[in-house]
């Protein structure tokens, strides 16, 4: 059962880094945060603890329905083009992900201590998609992808706490869930902003600000 | 009782801002309230150090006399912006270059996050404090984006987008010492004060591993060299009395979180880890400023510069540790904090007045704006380090510390750094504030509450400058007291 | 009070034969160039006409340009006190040494060349630069001459080596670089021509051009006064001479005698350097005189090697 | 931190005395002159800081060397360049006194910067701030940090003193400030900085190691010539009295040079007498140069230029002012009875009598030093003159020149004062020595009740055995008696009164002022022998009517100041140039900012074994 669901969220994070239209990225990243929902289930019937059962549904109104939403939305709003902007095309960026892949692996197994072989996974799985993450932000030129790349990076690092150390305090994640909301918010409103003053969201353009 | 006093007012102060339209009235008001704030953490500082003991109410709030200070530096500069802004958005609105609605989101904004700030110092879980900091990220960010142009808005988006990076990093090394904690007992919890008591026990390497992504995560945030790319844009589009919160104290609240982590990694792995890694920023850091700040058209990005040399100066501080590093850090943590506010009030006066950043067009700042002027000179000189002020003093005893611990190398970078910057500061600020007034200039005479802040401000310059080297008992104990943490 | 009259002694003798050497110089001269010229005593004859002559001051020029004969000649007269002639080692006067000697015609030298600057005329400040720039590259080489010399003898005291002595090769070679200085100095042929009519070679007497009459006679006096000076500094070098303990007439003439014969000596050997060598230019002049200051190095070597 | 305990704070040892009394010796007469000299200034308010910027000045030059503990002997001695600094752009209007005062903070910052390093190793061994804990601890420094320590404080006292290959800032800072202050900065806060090498390293540090006085005689001989061969060159006369300092500092620091060479050969006796010399000199450049430096604010006030060029015949407009002037070149060209005479006269007696008891190579490297200081003093007497003599002699240059007047009562009292001073250090040098030989003493330890350097209140004898004297009085009366007899001849023997004329124009026509010697005429064969190291530049131009009449000829000529163009601007040049490609890492672009941090994270994981 562990075993699907971390290759769900490989499979999700695999298709975003090829995903050439933020619409297509969007819905990818409405499946791994699914495939998130199940893990942090699975985790919750093992430990059968009431907080873990309440932060999987929030995971799952929030990361799963909410978000998506609100980043599509903006699209419509704006009349921009769709095109991701890909500084590398869709083949290397394939490549280097899979780099990423063995270079979370290595770093899992040999620095970290795991436990026994699952935690070892999982470790490796959550280090992948936050290094994706990190290559989404970078590799990307509008300002829509660097948010969703943040997300990304968000969602490893939940599943990783929730796999690593059973989660952290329970006031703590739903401080830590609202503040994602909340800076997904402010990010929309401002790509709103950019949209109107610019009148594109290529970030790599804006370079006024410079020595 | 007096952390719930200054924790409460900003809120109180916050829902006033959004309540009351008059934006005239609640501007002093506004002022009082943090002179309230100062205060309570006078008092709180007073009371922590005396009584030594680290209270902790509900097992949220909890403080001991390092974030006592931190607290104090905050609510010292926070009122002085306070007292600036008065006559920095009257003069706004007045010129018809924000609109009274936006004064009042300013204020709002304005509160919120002094509160967030505030509450950084006082929280006893890390999770809180990643929480704490990273409402301090977005609440800026809107105050770096206040004036709605194409710059200020391209530095928000950098500001917000660079910040975020930073601080998921951070979250992710507090998880990681989380887990590290986990390994001990099966117990779950991320307060500060379990995790020193048994930081000994914990396992070597994922703190090694923790320390470093919480020292890239916060040090985006305190803009340490190779993450500080954020800080030039955000500090040179912001509002003046805003950009003087950010330089002079958000980046301490990043630093004091840095040493909160910093303390775990010393009882768990040992200083020389903690030091060098500090030191090498530090030195990273100083060697880019003083690259840029040679070259620097731009008035408020000079100044910005000069944080992140004033940083790296106190990240080396910190990483030499002893008595003397740690007290001429955490001095220089308060005087930079102080001079730095000041010389982002005049340069706002100077670029109200001038309508540019450009350092090439404004001359004659002495001659236009002899109060500005002046207060400019003396707090340029300040930061350079000369000696009727209090930074020098701080400087000498990183100096010293650097070199008692025998780092030569680094001694020689330090005062090679600090020279060239103090030629750089002296070229550019003497071009700026002497020669002819250009024409069309008139003589401005500038409001009571404006020189107000600048005098608070330059008074604790000169009186640290003077009086320091005669105090030293108590500065010494206080450094004892606060490493142990 | 016999200090005193030994010290009028002194000066008198200075300013009755001082005037002869220079005739001396130029009837030398003339013979060689197989003329009869003007006889040995009509330097004396001009002094006497100067003397009798009007005075024509310059209405530009002020204060400084009346009063700088007088500090010129009592610069030379102070100088000349400093030389041992009637006043024997014996009795020491504490006026100065050597070094002394060098800075008093300094302060002459000075004055006259504000003096050439001041009647605003081409000429005179012409003159006072090339005259600053000759006396000031003089100086180092004399004071190596100086020094050679009082490694020898132990102090800068002219007294100390005006007694028999040794001669040695560094006296040898130290009294040749004084004899260039003492050249340059008293504007001899190779830097500057005494005779010459065309002021834009002139040196010393550019800056005496605007002088006339009563003042003209004193600089011209003290000039010579400074060229006896030199000559003796020099002979003493060369040519010792015992200074009689005390005043018995029966050693007295043929001590004179030799004492005079020394300085007619060197005179001849500069009235032959002026008639065999042609005038330098003046940039020329900065290669003699380091030329000298190069003798002046080799003079202290061997008084350091002791030779 | 306790290492500051500041109880004991002053130290009242003859040095510090010596040197109170030669700042507010020259302080007390530049203060009673700054009075007339200010009386124009545009606003009461410019005056007032100016007074109150001159008594901070004061204050910490005081302290700077009365104090005993080294912490607030930095901090004086920062506030005291920063306080210069102020007085240097006073007159903020121009550009080039923004300039000249950049270069002067940062060069001095930069000598700092050492002087901290050097303080700092100090404290490393000594583990305290006090003067005499750090000389007990000095002693048991290894020699190769003694070494360091002592070029650190060279370097960084050799700044602020104007050594040469650190003096570019002096020709600069100095004629910018208003004149009263070029005269204290000028006369005496570049003698803090002697201060500073004869307390540091004489007194603290000791000296052991006898290379250390011949750096310091090379370096001083080096300044020497460099600053009189500048000045010779210059036609601004603050420019020219600043180049002179160059070259005074030279001759003090032979002086101290000496006594550094001999105290590492313990000869005591010269040691102390070539001190003696090295800080009379000392007193006598801080005199006589503050009294030219209030000539020439007095020369600026009265006609606005400082160019002497344009100047001229002012000897009849300003007639006070001129004999001051005399006086004080009189001095500085080291011309007899004047105390410059005699201070060169005992540096030249120290050389000589070192040499009888030096051996070998050092014999011959005495020698050439003294003959050195010769030539600086033969063409220091050369500038003098022209500089006295373009500006003050034959007629006016210019209609600034034509319509000077007298300046005002309180200028002349100032430097009235300071040249009665002139006359009274040098006729009473004997008595003065005797003070300097406690001074000197206290600086380097030596007791000196058994030596004796002058025989009675009257005559200097350096070397009691070599029966060498010189009285200064006697000498005086000398001239004075032979020159007015002179007079008295001149008087008598012909009644005739003498003539007023024009000067002989060789017959053609009414002499104008054009045809008098120039500044840059007179300086011309100075600028051919020493064109070696002047690199002189010339441009004769025909601006022509028409192909064969030509209108006029414009003639340009100017020396390339070495040590700027060789040295400071390819400095200056690599630092920019480096900061300019620093500039490339903040390109503007996101992308590359975030790559910044992942790049950061990955190298701090990968070299984690290292820390």
């Amino acid at each position: 059962m562990q075993a699907i669901i971390l290759f769900g969220v490989l499979a999700s994070t695999y298709l975003m880094v090829i995903a050439k239209r933020t619409p297509a990225l969007i819905r990818y990243f409405r499946y791994q945060s699914f495939f998130l929902f199940l893990a942090t289930f699975a985790v919750a019937i093992e430990e059968r603890q009431i907080d873990l059962y309440i932060i999987a549904g929030l995971l799952f109104v929030i990361k799963v329905c909410a978000i998506p939403y609100f980043l599509n939305r903006i699209i419509k709003r704006m009349k921009v083009s769709e095109d991701l902007g890909l500084f590398v095309n869709a083949q290397l960026s394939l490549l280097c992900v899979l780099g990423f892949t063995y270079l979370s692996w290595v770093f899992a197994e040999r620095i970290l201590a795991p436990r026994n072989e699952a935690q070892a996974i999982m470790l490796a799985v959550a280090f992948f998609v936050v290094l994706a993450g990190m290559f989404l932000m970078v590799f990307r030129m509008t300002a829509l992808a660097q948010i969703i790349g943040l997300l990304v990076m968000e969602n490893g690092l939940f599943l990783l706490a929730s796999t690593v150390s059973g989660g952290m305090p329970f006031f703590v994640e739903i401080a830590i869930f609202f503040d994602v909301f909340v800076s997904v918010i402010i990010m929309g409103f401002f790509v709103y902003r950019i949209n109107k003053l610019f009148t594109h969201i290529d970030v790599n353009k804006l370079s006024r600000l410079k020595g | 009782m007096q952390i719930f006093f200054i924790l409460a007012i900003p809120i109180f102060l916050a829902a006033g801002a959004f309540l009351i339209g008059k934006q005239k009235i609640f501007c002093t008001l506004n002022a009082i309230g943090y002179l309230a704030v100062l205060v309570a953490s006078v008092m709180l500082l007073r009371k922590m150090v005396l009584s030594e003991s680290a209270n902790s109410y509900f097992s949220f709030i909890y403080f001991d006399a390092l974030s006592a200070f931190f607290i104090f530096v905050i609510s010292v500069i926070a009122f002085a912006a306070a007292l600036y802004s008065i006559s920095y958005i009257k003069k706004d609105i007045d010129s018809g270059v924000i609109s009274e609605r936006k004064a009042k989101i300013y204020y709002i904004l304005f509160n919120l996050f002094c509160f967030s700030m505030l509450l950084v110092p006082a929280v006893n879980n890390l999770g809180m404090l990643w929480v704490a900091i990273e409402m301090t990220t977005l609440i800026s960010a809107f105050l770096v984006g206040f004036y709605n142009n194409k710059e200020s808005i391209e530095a928000a988006w950098k500001y917000i987008i660079i910040c975020s990076v930073g601080i998921i990093f951070a979250l992710l090394g507090t998880i990681l010492f989380s887990y590290a904690f986990s390994l001990l007992g099966d117990v779950k919890s991320l307060n500060w004060s379990d995790m020193v008591a048994n930081a000994g026990r914990m396992d070597k390497n994922i703190l090694k591993i923790a320390f470093i992504f919480i020292l890239v995560g916060y040090g985006t945030k305190a803009g340490l060299a190779p993450m500080h790319t954020w800080l030039p844009d955000a500090h040179s589009q912001a509002v003046a009395p805003i950009s003087a919160l950010l330089s002079g104290v958000l980046l301490k609240t990043a630093i004091y979180a840095i040493l909160r982590f910093g303390i775990i990694t010393i009882k768990g792995v040992g200083f020389a880890y903690f030091g060098n890694l500090m030191v090498l920023l530090g030195i990273i850091s100083l060697a880019i400023s003083c690259g840029f700040i040679l070259v620097q058209k731009d008035l408020k990005r000079l100044l910005a510069y000069h944080s992140i040399e004033h940083i790296g100066i106190i990240s080396i501080g910190f990483g030499i540790g002893g008595i003397l590093g740690v007290g001429g850090a955490l001095l220089h943590v308060f005087n930079h904090a102080v001079t730095k506010a000041l010389m982002f009030f005049g340069a706002g006066n100077v670029v109200n007045k001038y309508r540019t950043h450009n350092m090439h067009v404004i001359r004659g700042v002495i001659g236009t704006m002899p109060f500005t002027g002046f207060m400019l000179l003396m707090g340029a000189f300040a930061l350079a380090g000369m000696p009727p002020f209090s930074i020098f003093i701080s400087e000498i005893l990183i100096i010293c510390a650097v070199f008692l611990k025998g780092y030569y190398l680094v001694t020689f970078l330090l005062l090679g750094f600090i020279a060239i910057i103090f030629g750089a500061v002296v070229h550019h600020f003497s071009k700026i504030l002497f020669g002819s007034i250009p024409k069309g200039m008139s003589v401005v005479k500038e409001p009571l509450s404006g020189k107000m802040a600048f005098l608070f401000l330059f008074v604790q310059i000169c009186a640290l400058g003077i009086v320091l080297p005669f105090i030293k008992k108590d500065l010494i104990w206080m450094v004892q007291k606060l490493f142990q943490g | 009070m016999i200090k005193i009259l030994i010290i009028l002694l002194q000066l008198i003798f200075f300013i009755a034969v001082s005037p002869f050497i220079s005739g001396v110089i130029t009837k030398i001269k003339n013979n060689a160039r197989m003329r009869k010229g003007q006889s040995v005593f009509q330097p004396y004859c001009n002094l006497v006409k100067l003397f009798s002559k009007g005075e024509v001051i310059s209405e530009t020029s002020s204060w400084i340009f009346k009063a700088a004969p007088f500090i010129v000649i009592s610069s030379s007269l102070g100088a000349a006190l400093l030389i041992p002639v009637f006043i024997f080692s014996g009795q020491t006067y504490y006026i100065g040494d050597f070094l002394a000697l060098i800075f008093i015609l300094a302060l002459g030298r000075f004055f006259l060349a504000l003096a050439a600057l001041d009647t605003a005329s081409a000429f005179g400040g012409m003159g006072s630069s090339r005259e600053m720039f000759i006396s000031s590259l003089v100086e180092p080489a004399a004071c190596l001459v100086v020094f050679s010399v009082s490694l020898q003898f132990g102090s800068t005291n002219i007294a100390s080596f005006s007694g028999m002595h040794p001669v040695s090769i560094s006296s040898l070679v130290a009294s040749f670089a004084l004899f260039l200085v003492a050249i340059a100095e008293t504007s001899r042929i190779p830097v500057d021509n005494q005779e010459t009519h065309l002021e834009l070679t002139m040196v010393h007497e550019a800056m005496v051009l605007e002088y006339s009459g009563k003042r003209l006679a004193l600089i011209e006096m003290s000039s010579y006064i400074k060229q006896m000076i030199w000559f003796f500094l020099i002979a003493q070098i060369i040519f010792p001479i015992a200074v009689p303990c005390s005043i018995n007439t029966a050693q007295i003439i043929p001590w004179c005698l030799w004492y005079l014969a020394r300085i007619f000596m060197i005179a001849g050997a500069v009235a032959l350097a002026e008639v065999s060598v042609a005038k330098m230019r003046l940039f020329r002049v900065a290669d003699f005189l380091s030329f000298a200051f190069v003798l002046a190095i080799i003079a202290t070597i061997c008084a350091i090697l002791g030779v | 931190m306790e290492h500051l305990n500041i109880d004991s704070l002053f130290l009242f040892d003859p040095l510090s005395a010596f040197f109170l009394c030669v700042i507010f010796l020259i302080s007390l007469p530049s203060a009673v002159y700054s009075i007339g000299y200010l009386k124009g200034e545009s606003s009461g308010l410019k005056t007032a800081l100016a007074w109150f910027l001159l008594v901070l000045f004061l204050i910490s030059m005081g302290l700077v060397v009365s104090v005993r503990n080294v912490f607030v002997f930095l901090i004086a001695w920062e506030i005291m360049s920063l306080v210069s600094y102020f007085l240097v752009v006073f007159d903020t209007k121009h550009e080039k006194s923004i300039q000249a005062g950049t270069i002067y903070i940062v060069m001095t910052h930069i000598g700092t910067a050492f002087l901290i390093a050097a303080f700092l190793i100090m404290f490393k061994y000594a583990h305290s701030f006090n003067f005499a804990a750090i000389k007990s601890a000095c002693s048991l420094m290894p020699p190769q940090t003694r070494n360091i320590v002592f070029l650190f404080l060279l370097i960084g006292f050799g700044t602020k003193a104007g050594i040469v290959p650190l003096h570019i800032w002096l020709p600069y800072a100095h004629p910018q400030a208003p004149s009263h202050i070029s005269s204290i900065m000028s006369g005496v806060m570049i003698k803090t900085a002697i201060y500073g090498i004869i307390r540091f390293v004489i007194f603290i540090l000791g000296v052991n190691s006898s290379w250390w006085g011949v750096l310091i005689l090379m370096l001083a001989v080096i300044s020497c010539l460099v600053g009189v061969i500048y000045a010779l060159m210059e036609h601004d006369i603050k420019k020219l009295l600043a180049y002179h300092s160059v070259e005074n500092i030279g001759i003090i620091l032979l002086g101290v040079g000496l006594a550094m060479l001999f105290i590492s050969m313990n000869m005591p006796y010269l040691a102390v007498f070539s001190l003696i010399a090295g800080l009379y000199h000392l007193i006598n450049h801080a005199i006589f140069k503050g009294l030219l430096f209030l000539c020439a604010g007095a020369v600026y006030k009265a006609t606005e230029t400082r160019d002497i060029e344009k100047l001229g015949g002012l000897i009849k407009k300003m007639p006070q002012t001129a004999v001051y002037f005399l006086l004080g070149a009189m001095a500085i060209s080291a011309l007899p009875p004047l105390n410059g005479f005699v201070s060169e006269w005992l540096t030249l007696q120290a050389f000589f009598l070192g040499a009888f008891s030096v051996e070998g190579g050092y014999r011959l490297f005495l020698g050439l030093c003294a003959a050195m200081l010769a030539l600086t003093s033969g063409l220091a007497a050369a500038c003098f003159v022209k500089a006295f003599g373009i500006t003050f002699l034959a007629q006016p240059r210019s209609r600034y020149a034509q319509n000077a007047k007298e300046v005002s009562l309180s200028m002349r009292a100032g430097m009235f004062f300071l040249s009665f001073l002139i006359v009274v250090f040098g006729l009473a040098a004997a008595i003065i020595i005797k003070l300097l030989a406690k001074v000197a003493s206290a600086a380097t330890g030596i007791n000196t009740s058994s030596m004796s350097f002058s025989l009675n209140n009257f005559i200097l004898s350096p070397q009691a055995g070599k029966g060498v004297y010189l009285s200064t009085p006697l000498l005086a009366a000398v001239l004075a008696t032979l020159g007015i007899a002179g007079f008295a001849i001149y008087k008598l023997v012909n009644r005739e009164k003498a003539v007023i004329y024009k000067t002989w124009d060789c017959g053609y026509y009414k002499l104008d002022s054009r045809n008098e010697y120039t500044a840059t005429a007179f300086s011309k064969p100075f600028r051919i022998a020493f064109s070696f190291f002047l690199l002189p530049y010339r441009k004769t131009q025909k601006i022509r009517e028409s192909f064969y009449h030509v209108k006029s000829f414009a003639y340009e000529t100017h020396t390339t100041m070495v040590f700027k163009k060789y040295i400071y601007e390819p400095i200056l040049g690599l630092v920019f140039r480096s900061a300019k490609f620093m500039r490339k890492i903040q390109p503007g672009s996101i992308h590359l900012y975030l790559s910044y941090i992942f790049v950061t994270v990955l190298i701090l994981i990968i070299f984690m074994r290292k820390f």
